[in-house]
């Protein structure tokens, strides 16, 4: 199952509960604001740093360029539309809005 | 002549009532769908199990008293219906404060339910 | 594979309808086919042909009307769309109006749905 | 007391359009001025004549109508209206479309400015 | 300063960043989604009755009823907007949205 | 005769830029009230810190970058600019990664100016 959060993680609690969900492997994808989830030094990294641990992260790398993240956590993958097409191709999606 | 597998379709109730209208427009899919011999089965999570609480009373709001119709799923058949545990718990609720009868369950159970669907609805 | 294409937000308020049309771009170049997009909750809001954006920002509308224009199949929810003021006279080419029943037959139909949205 | 409202979201999708509109009543009947309603982001929607909500339900265009009708000044912000499909064509009456500086006027004229949105 | 919350607590931060903007004594109106922070026997009733000692806290009745909360937290006001417009009258408002 | 006084107006940002358009309206509002000679300020709260971040690069999402739009802000005489101190840092940033000069403040510092504001506008 391919999760998807477009939601800012310090604004709502859409990235804790689908962490809650997700299974160990489970990829997530981050767009929008989801992708604020991805800078390095804030207060949710250690959350962030834990879910690296289990799932696949990844991340619309347009959506991480237009917010100005240049401190990107290791271990995402900073990707284009055609790699979320590319997962989505492989698992069902559950939306976390 | 083989029956056509059914669909499985899950709707994802996130969103309280009231505050905006997912979770109304949510439920009109839910009826129309209901009406299709599909397996619809839908869980409430975080502040979606609000959506469940007895006891509402819009007449002073002047706004729709939806939370009644989820007691016709089941003429549709649509009996597996779930709500997680914790985000009853958070909120103080149980599933005796619901309007109608849910499965209460863990977030790894749900998730199981989730993973066998063809396709989730979230509202 | 086929894919079907939920869309619950306004345009220009949310980035939903962005992010949606990146997707459906990023499917057809791979080669998948758009079984459908369906417009419910304030995405009915997307398809008003009087959208009128400063020059230098995309039209949202006319993007989707010319994805129809392509034979994409693009719905919008009838009840969804009456109480939110959007009718044929405001309709974008291209696009029509129809009930819920489209979105469970797109879910039916498509191999993977997938929604954008939610404010 | 003068008060302006300013709202910046849709109707149905959200409640506030609803707040807004009890607040508004509510201090009419304690006797204030409502100096001016300005509508801004996707607060435009609201004053679409095309809506058309099921019988049992509250018309929300008409209700801002007819506080404009009672002479209350009803201005819908031109920019976000118009990224919005949102024109004179599908104004409801007794409703205008002005300026941003509309709202520096209201902000400046009215002993309170409380603000209903956001999504 | 009168503060406005119209967003359910366990969703959003606004509340959050309400209280800790809030000096005591200012009044707080909890309307719309915002009124589920007045049930009792949640996960923010401690937050809640700690706010409720520095702050009279308001909340809009048909906004409580509506959502079928019949178990209030000692000390909240449940009002109408006719009090909702009579704190308006007396204060600046600072709404988080 | 006494020159009337300005109207201290203040824009209140809380949410990020890109994913909602409020902190362009919002911007779109500040510049516009900003043309009128009254007293603009504007502060940045939770995600609306985000709004300044440095090195916004909108072309690959095919979007408005107005982020350097906030530079203007100058020329209308608009300098009382400011930022939560912990929302800053919540959020890993400093000053420095913000493109516009802002004086960063705890609360209740921030608290204190509101109080003397005539309107408080969010976006």
């Amino acid at each position: 199952m391919l999760h998807t959060i477009n939601k800012s993680p310090f604004f709502s609690n859409n990235l804790e509960s689908c962490l809650k969900f997700a299974k160990d492997g489970d990829p997530i994808m981050l767009y929008e604001d989801g992708v604020y989830a991805v800078l390095a030094g804030t207060k949710i990294e250690p959350a962030m740093k834990d879910a690296l641990k289990k799932h696949p992260v990844y991340a619309i790398e347009a959506d991480v360029k237009a917010r100005g993240i240049t401190k990107v956590l290791e271990g995402v993958y900073l990707c284009d539309y055609s790699c979320f097409v590319g997962l989505v191709e492989q698992h069902l999606v559950c939306p976390w809005f | 002549m083989a029956e056509k597998e059914k669909t499985k379709i899950m709707f994802v109730m996130r969103k309280a009532a009231h505050g905006s209208i997912y979770a109304y427009e949510g439920l009109e899919a839910i009826l129309i769908m209901g009406a299709f011999e599909q397996e619809i089965s839908v869980v409430f999570i975080d502040d979606g199990v609000f959506v469940l609480k007895k006891e509402q009373d819009t007449k002073p709001l002047g706004v729709k008293e939806f939370s009644k119709t989820f007691k016709t799923l089941e003429d549709y058949d649509i009996t597996n219906i779930y709500a997680d545990r914790e985000s009853l718990e958070q909120r103080g609720l149980t599933a005796d404060d619901l309007i109608i009868p849910v499965k209460v369950m863990e977030a790894g159970e749900i998730a199981k339910i989730m993973e066998v669907q063809h396709v989730l609805l979230p509202f | 594979m086929k894919f079907g294409i939920l869309i619950q937000d306004g345009p220009y308020n949310h980035e939903a309808s962005d992010s949606a049309y990146n997707f459906i771009k990023a499917a057809l170049e791979r080669g998948h086919t758009i079984q459908g997009v369906f417009f419910y909750n304030d995405g009915v809001h997307n398809v008003n042909k009087l959208m009128d954006p400063p020059q230098d920002d995309r039209n949202i509308s006319r993007r989707w009307s010319e994805l129809g224009a392509k034979g994409i199949d693009i719905v919008v929810c009838i009840a969804a769309a009456k109480r939110r003021g959007i009718n044929n006279d405001v309709l974008v080419p291209n696009v029509r109006i129809s009930g819920l029943g489209q979105l469970l037959e797109l879910s039916i139909e498509s191999d993977r749905l997938i929604t954008f949205g939610t404010g």
